[in-house]
């Protein structure tokens, strides 16, 4: 799932006009939610949050708050039309992909970010997420024993590890395990050693972003 | 389930004779656990078992996992050992580390065995401490009067050479001894502990048993009502109380099967159109008293397992979870100080002051009683924050003994997030304060709030 | 309606009290003192920078319980001095303050009466009773049951008027000493002794501490409780019980036999803290009459034949050592063989 | 082949024992930096590697520094790193070093960024030190390119890589080296090696695989006169071995310059020893002065004449 983390609180405050008289916190019920970053309960909070500091400064502005099931469908946007028409800047708490479709969908409303969206991850803890893939566009799992080196290797290496992996942890941190560590570790346990580097490198990376701005058509919505 | 027989009981592992209607199940068959107390849904995928089978309450009794300390020696436990005829029997304990009572009644039975069926054999029992338990410090005189060479050594007085040499060292005495060694073994948590741990959704135990170390869950109880543990899924010591805690735990099972009731008489509902089965409230919930309901897609409590701490609330993002009650009700514009305090160590330590001295300790203060610290949100400060000036504490449980095992720390989460937002934004943080105590500490608590009302209120 | 005489009012009593009430059964409870509690009342928290598990903190719900709950008829300051069982139904003869009350028709009766610390005997050791810088461990309860340490941080108040800089507990008082007729060991006693002198050691970060062992017991749920965790502590272990006591101007000298060394050694401490086996009940004797229980040869009680067929069960330290955890669980086990037979779901 | 691609591969197919060194460029463009470090090298060494943004720290280019080198008269070796340039870059800039003498490269994947002071910077990392050796390896012997170009001058380059003896799992970092090896590597520079032992276990698998048949290798010497360099290394940089033995000689040593000189000559003398050692590769850091000393010292002075081609 799409994986986040609410900003620092100071830094939304501060990406809000110093005149600020109303604002709408629109939540994502989505995968935002399932990561704990920004579903009703964190708009919420961060709406209790703005308020007493408001108060506190005494400052007049009316906060609402309004969680929709996902902000990537326009039909889902529907529900936030007269929230939206209520006040000029709406403060998203979705991934990237919802705060531009709302930009998309209200061209004249300021559209702020509380998310810092991060990346495609699985939970391996609760509150805890790890970052599994890059959505390069061409899949070479089956190459790999399950492992991706694009994602899981900080350097994306395809040819076997730098030479500055110790004990199965990354050079750059020792909280980053190795990642072909553990490529090597299920390559072994699946007896597929041998055609580990065997993979006809370098990789064309045009499928990836770098091959240009992407989209993607259904064939069976949209014939040639 | 129509048609499977319910059984009273099932256990997991081994078994012991009992008239309950019972069945015995392999950790390593079982797949998954659904339901509740008095309605358990076991899955298993062995032959001899039905895939789905309904109990009313769950026993893990697993034998431990024995680690053999010296390299080569035999096993105390185990019975069939060979003694060669010229050598010395040697039976060590307490190496390296102090082994649990139960391990020296064992060893004293040995000794005794080996001193009557060997008689002229030379018996040597080197130990730390000589831990007593039920008789067995009758067997401890019996075995000195039939001639055991007791040789009680201190940590570092005793080393074992690969050879199987035995060096003992203190400043009047040196002994090399060889012979047949009989070695306590050091006793690891049962195999499939872990794999257990997720299947029943049991809280991380102490030293990767499945048990957490809190009092409330003494001796067998594992936090999810109706699944007890014994033996070598349970922790360290569990030898040496065994036939207590088979005692107890059989006895609890008969009183379930007598009638169940609700623990807390609130009523939680999670409405199935919000949740959106992120699994936040399965896994935080210390009781597992939370199962993904399949028809309708949503997260459900079960009335009976749930213990009523409310972290499933305060921690659910889409705020799915309601309840009939708020105990946060409007807070009074008064600029009293908000006391926030648990039911099991505040108030208790409150009333036993009060009964002490004559004295109400929370007089002056807006009083707000929670059945666990962990129902605190961070949106119940931050709105108490705002409804007046005063100052907030709140007093949860030492860890320990936090009868909803993690409500403590959960709340020390809660409150560490909230004070880091409000320095961000530059309020105050110093209004916000969390405090550990226990229910025995009433002179505490009276003389700290007390100093603290002079200090805060005026 | 099952009525269930109950005397003791100590953590067993009321355990099984409140356990059986919950299951329906009416209940009244004997207790001789003036206010219910027994020796668990005036305990104190022994929580340092982590919570000890004495298991202190379950009782007090336990007290509160028993006191909202209306099917629990409890009569304080009342001694039951005799019983008589006619089919089936026990009548129970009370002494309250000089006048004979007499209570009739209990299906059951449940002994938690209870054990006796070793400083309510009159021993042999007069002087131990005077000099102040003897004390029991017993008398630490009171210091611990008024702390003002752990949330107001101040020192903890000892109730002796000088501050030691050294302290050394001695073990198996009362128990494990076939002197005073007790060679069973008490088993509560190490663990117990330990968390008190984590709390000095918290409190006093400099003081000296020692303790002199037979054999260190496993404490109950102090799992982690081990010499080296005492090395850690800097807290001294001595495996041997000390010769002699002599008091030497202000500090008091213990003479021990160092076995390691083969020679006798001396240790001076300001302070020396005795600990307190568990000793049978004064009452046991007159029970096991009463009641047709046998006595053990240390002087507790067993039951001859099970409480399901005589009507009598035993709950807590009166049928033998044990500490707040255990007695607690077997008082729930008590209860639940109550319930059981009650409903004939036999165990 | 008589024409020979480059003065270093030369001696090593006459058989020499090679010495090595390293020099770091300025960051900043002084010239005159080069050609200081360059004279009190020359005569000592028989080629010398300008490293390319080590640790990723923004130095002047290695070519241009390589280039100012070699004109005073030094045998170069210039590093290509995956890290700052795709694969574009890195062909284009091996055709600009061939163009310019530069005959000798390493091929290497690159610290990253978050080693230098640029952990904001966007890394690259397009081609590896496996597909950079390969794809040089084509331009050099078929004249194409990666895009499948034909060129019509060549590149004329002598490819090198390096290994680490010390980096787990064994296995891997070994099937690693060999596919080096099968994709064009004609010479290795190891990690600095501190743990004699862990190298000559290297070695002895090298040597089963016929690897040093193959391609020269050159043992990585760093000579240090520090106990707290020996001890970050040991802790802080990835990939270093550092014995405590070591760490605890240099600790007693009372001079601890004449200790590290020593140490160096030591290890050396230890490798030299090894079959399938061709040369070695002097890499101090923060003391590239001591160069000369270790080498004399070393017994590897004064180094061969290369006879005109």
């Amino acid at each position: 799932m799409i994986v986040g983390k609410l900003k620092d609180v100071n830094e939304i405050k501060d990406s809000l006009p110093d005149d600020l008289d109303s604002l709408l916190i629109a939540g994502c019920g989505s995968c935002v939610s399932v990561s704990l970053a920004g579903g009703e309960r964190e708009a919420e909070s961060l709406k209790n949050l703005l308020d007493f500091y408001y108060q506190t400064n005494n400052q007049e502005v009316s906060i609402e708050t309004e969680t929709i099931k996902r902000q990537c469908d326009d039909e889902f946007l529907d529900e936030l039309e007269l929230a939206i028409a209520r006040n000029k800047i709406v403060l998203s708490l979705a991934c990237g992909v919802g705060v531009q479709h709302l930009a998309i969908k209200y061209p004249d409303k300021i559209i702020l970010p509380g998310l810092d969206t991060t990346f495609y991850g699985r939970t391996s803890d609760i509150g805890e997420w790890e970052e599994m893939c890059h959505g390069c566009g061409k899949c070479i799992l089956d190459q790999f024993a399950g492992v991706c080196p694009v994602a899981r290797c900080s350097k994306s290496l395809l040819n076997g590890p730098c030479g500055g992996s110790q004990d199965g942890i990354c050079e750059v941190d020792d909280d980053i395990d190795c990642g072909w560590q553990k490529i090597y570790d299920r390559a072994e346990e699946l007896g597929q050693l041998e055609k580990l580097l065997d993979f006809d490198f370098p990789k064309d990376w045009s499928t990836h972003k770098d091959g240009g701005v992407r989209s993607h058509k259904d064939p069976e919505f949209f014939q040639e | 389930m129509a048609g499977s027989p319910k059984y009273e009981l099932a256990w997991i592992g081994d078994k012991v004779e009992t008239d309950f209607k019972d069945i015995q199940i392999s950790a390593k068959d079982l797949v998954a656990c659904q339901g509740e107390v008095g309605d358990f849904i076991l899955t298993c995928n062995d032959r001899n078992n039905p895939a789905k089978i309904e109990a009313a309450n769950i026993i893990i009794n697993l034998p431990y996992q024995e680690e053999p300390v010296i390299e080569g020696a035999d096993s105390l436990l185990n019975d069939n050992y060979y003694l060669k005829d010229d050598e010395p029997a040697i039976i060590v304990q307490d190496y390296p580390d102090l082994s649990p009572a139960f391990i020296s009644k064992v060893a004293l039975k040995r000794s005794l065995e080996i001193k009557n069926n060997y008689p002229d054999q030379e018996v040597y029992y080197l130990y730390q401490a000589m831990r007593f338990l039920e008789d067995n410090d009758r067997l401890y005189e019996e075995a000195r009067k039939a001639g055991i060479v007791f040789l009680k050594f201190d940590i570092g007085q005793l080393t074992v050479s690969e050879d199987l040499k035995l060096s003992y060292e203190r400043e009047d005495i040196e002994l090399e001894l060889a012979g047949t060694i009989l070695a306590a073994p050091e006793l690891k948590p049962a195999d499939q502990t872990e794999r257990l741990a997720r299947i029943f959704n049991l809280v991380d135990g102490y030293q990767d048993y499945l048990q957490l170390d809190n009092i409330y869950l003494q001796p067998t109880q594992s936090g999810r009502r109706g699944v007890y543990l014994l033996r070598g899924s349970r922790g360290p010591t569990a030898l040496t109380y065994y036939k207590e805690e088979l005692d107890f735990t059989l006895g609890e099972i008969a009183k379930n099967l007598t009638g169940v009731n609700e623990i807390d008489d609130y009523e939680r509902t999670i409405d199935d159109q919000k949740c959106i089965v992120c699994y936040t409230c399965y896994r935080v919930c210390p009781h597992g008293a939370i199962q993904r309901d399949d028809e309708l897609n949503s997260m459900k409590i079960m009335e009976l397992a749930c213990q009523g701490c409310n972290l499933c609330i305060s921690r659910c993002p889409t705020s799915a979870i309601e309840i009939d009650h708020d105990y946060f009700t409007e807070a009074d514009s008064e600029d009293k100080t908000n006391l926030i305090i648990c039911e099991n160590s505040a108030e208790i330590a409150a009333e036993k002051y009060n009964s002490m001295t004559g004295e109400e300790p929370l007089s002056g203060f807006k009083e707000i009683v929670v059945p666990c610290v962990s129902t605190v949100e961070r949106k119940n400060i931050i709105q108490l924050l705002a409804s007046n000036s005063a100052d907030i504490m709140v007093l949860g449980c030492v860890a320990e003994a936090c009868k909803h095992l993690t409500g403590h720390d959960r709340c020390q989460q809660v409150i560490d997030r909230i004070k880091e937002d409000l320095e961000k934004l530059d309020l105050n943080k110093d209004r916000v304060h969390y405090q550990r105590l226990s229910p025995r500490m009433a002179t505490d608590l009276g003389g700290f709030l007390a100093d603290w009302k002079e200090a805060v209120i005026q | 309606m099952t009525r269930i005489g109950v005397i003791g009012g100590g953590i067993a009593g009321s355990t099984v009290s409140v356990e059986l009430a919950e299951a329906g059964f009416e209940i009244t409870l004997f207790e001789k003192a003036g206010e219910i509690g027994g020796q668990v009342s005036e305990f104190g928290c022994k929580a340092t920078d982590i919570c000890t598990r004495c298991n202190l903190c379950l009782v007090d719900s336990v007290f509160n319980q028993l006191n909202q709950d209306s099917k629990i008829k409890i009569n304080k300051g009342h001694q039951v001095i005799d019983s008589y069982k006619e089919n089936d139904s026990f009548t129970l003869y009370c002494e309250e303050d000089g006048n004979e009350k007499v209570y009739k028709g209990f299906d059951r009766i449940v002994l938690a009466t209870g054990y006796r610390r070793w400083s309510e005997l009159e021993t042999g050791t007069p002087e131990i009773f005077t000099d102040q810088r003897i004390i029991w461990s017993g008398e630490f309860e009171e210091m611990l049951f008024k702390r003002r340490d752990y949330l107001q941080n101040k020192d903890l108040e000892l109730d002796i008027d000088f501050k030691p800089e050294s302290a050394y507990f001695i073990q198996c008082n009362g128990s494990r000493s076939p002197q005073e007729k007790a060679a069973y060991c008490s088993r509560v006693c190490c663990g117990y002794n330990y968390r008190i002198a984590r709390v000095l050691r918290e409190n006093y970060p400099e003081l000296e501490l020692g303790i002199f062992f037979i054999d260190m017991q496993e404490s109950g749920f102090l799992t982690d409780l081990s010499f080296q965790k005492l090395i850690d502590e800097e807290i001294k272990y001595f495996n041997c019980k000390p010769l002699r006591i002599n008091k030497r101007d202000e500090q008091i000298e213990i003479a021990y036999e160092d076995q390691a060394a083969g020679e006798m050694k001396k240790v001076k401490t300001d302070l020396l803290i005795l600990s307190e086996g568990i000793h049978p009940g004064k009452e046991n004797e007159l029970w096991s009459k009463l009641f047709n229980l046998q006595l053990n040869s240390d002087g507790f009680l067993e039951e001859i034949n099970p409480g399901r067929e005589t009507g009598v069960y035993l709950a807590g330290t009166v049928s033998g050592p044990g500490d707040i955890a255990t007695t607690i669980s077997k008082s729930k086990a008590v209860a639940n063989k109550i319930i059981a037979a009650e409903k004939e779901v036999v165990i | 082949m008589a024409e020979y691609i480059s003065k270093l591969q030369q001696l090593l197919e006459e058989g020499e024992f090679v010495v090595c060194s390293e020099m770091g460029p300025p960051i900043g463009a002084d010239p005159d930096f080069i050609r200081k470090k360059a004279d009190f090298l020359k005569g000592y060494v028989d080629a010398v590697n300008i490293t390319d943004n080590q640790t990723a720290i923004v130095r002047m280019s290695s070519i241009a520094a390589a280039k100012i080198a070699a004109d005073e008269g030094l045998e170069m070796i210039i590093q290509a790193t995956g890290r700052d340039r795709n694969r574009i870059g890195i062909q284009s800039d091996l055709l600009g070093a061939s163009a310019l003498g530069l005959r000798n490269v390493l091929c290497l994947t690159g610290d990253h960024q978050c080693f230098g002071m640029d952990e904001g910077a966007k890394n690259v990392f397009d081609l590896d030190s496996v597909s950079m050796l390969s794809a040089a390896r084509s331009m050099v012997d078929d004249g194409i390119l990666l895009n499948g170009k034909e060129m019509d001058f060549p590149p004329k380059l002598f490819l090198g890589g390096a290994a680490n003896p010390f980096a787990d799992p064994f296995e891997l970092h070994m099937m690693k080296v060999e596919k080096k090896v099968e994709v064009g590597m004609e010479f290795i520079q190891t990690q600095a090696i501190y743990n004699l032992e862990k190298f000559d276990r290297w070695m002895e698998e090298v040597r089963r695989r016929g690897i040093h048949e193959k391609c020269y290798i050159m043992a990585g010497i760093l000579p240090t006169k520090s106990v707290k360099a020996l001890r970050m290394m040991k802790k802080h940089v990835a990939g270093m071995d550092v014995p405590d033995e070591i760490i605890e000689r240099m600790d007693r040593a009372e001079d601890k310059k004449e200790e590290g000189v020593r140490m160096a000559v030591d290890i050396i003398e230890h490798v030299r020893k090894i079959e399938g050692v061709r040369g070695i590769h002097l890499m101090p850091v923060a003391w590239e002065e001591i160069t000369p000393r270790v080498v004399e010292e070393a017994g590897l002075y004064p180094r061969p004449e290369v006879s005109e081609r």
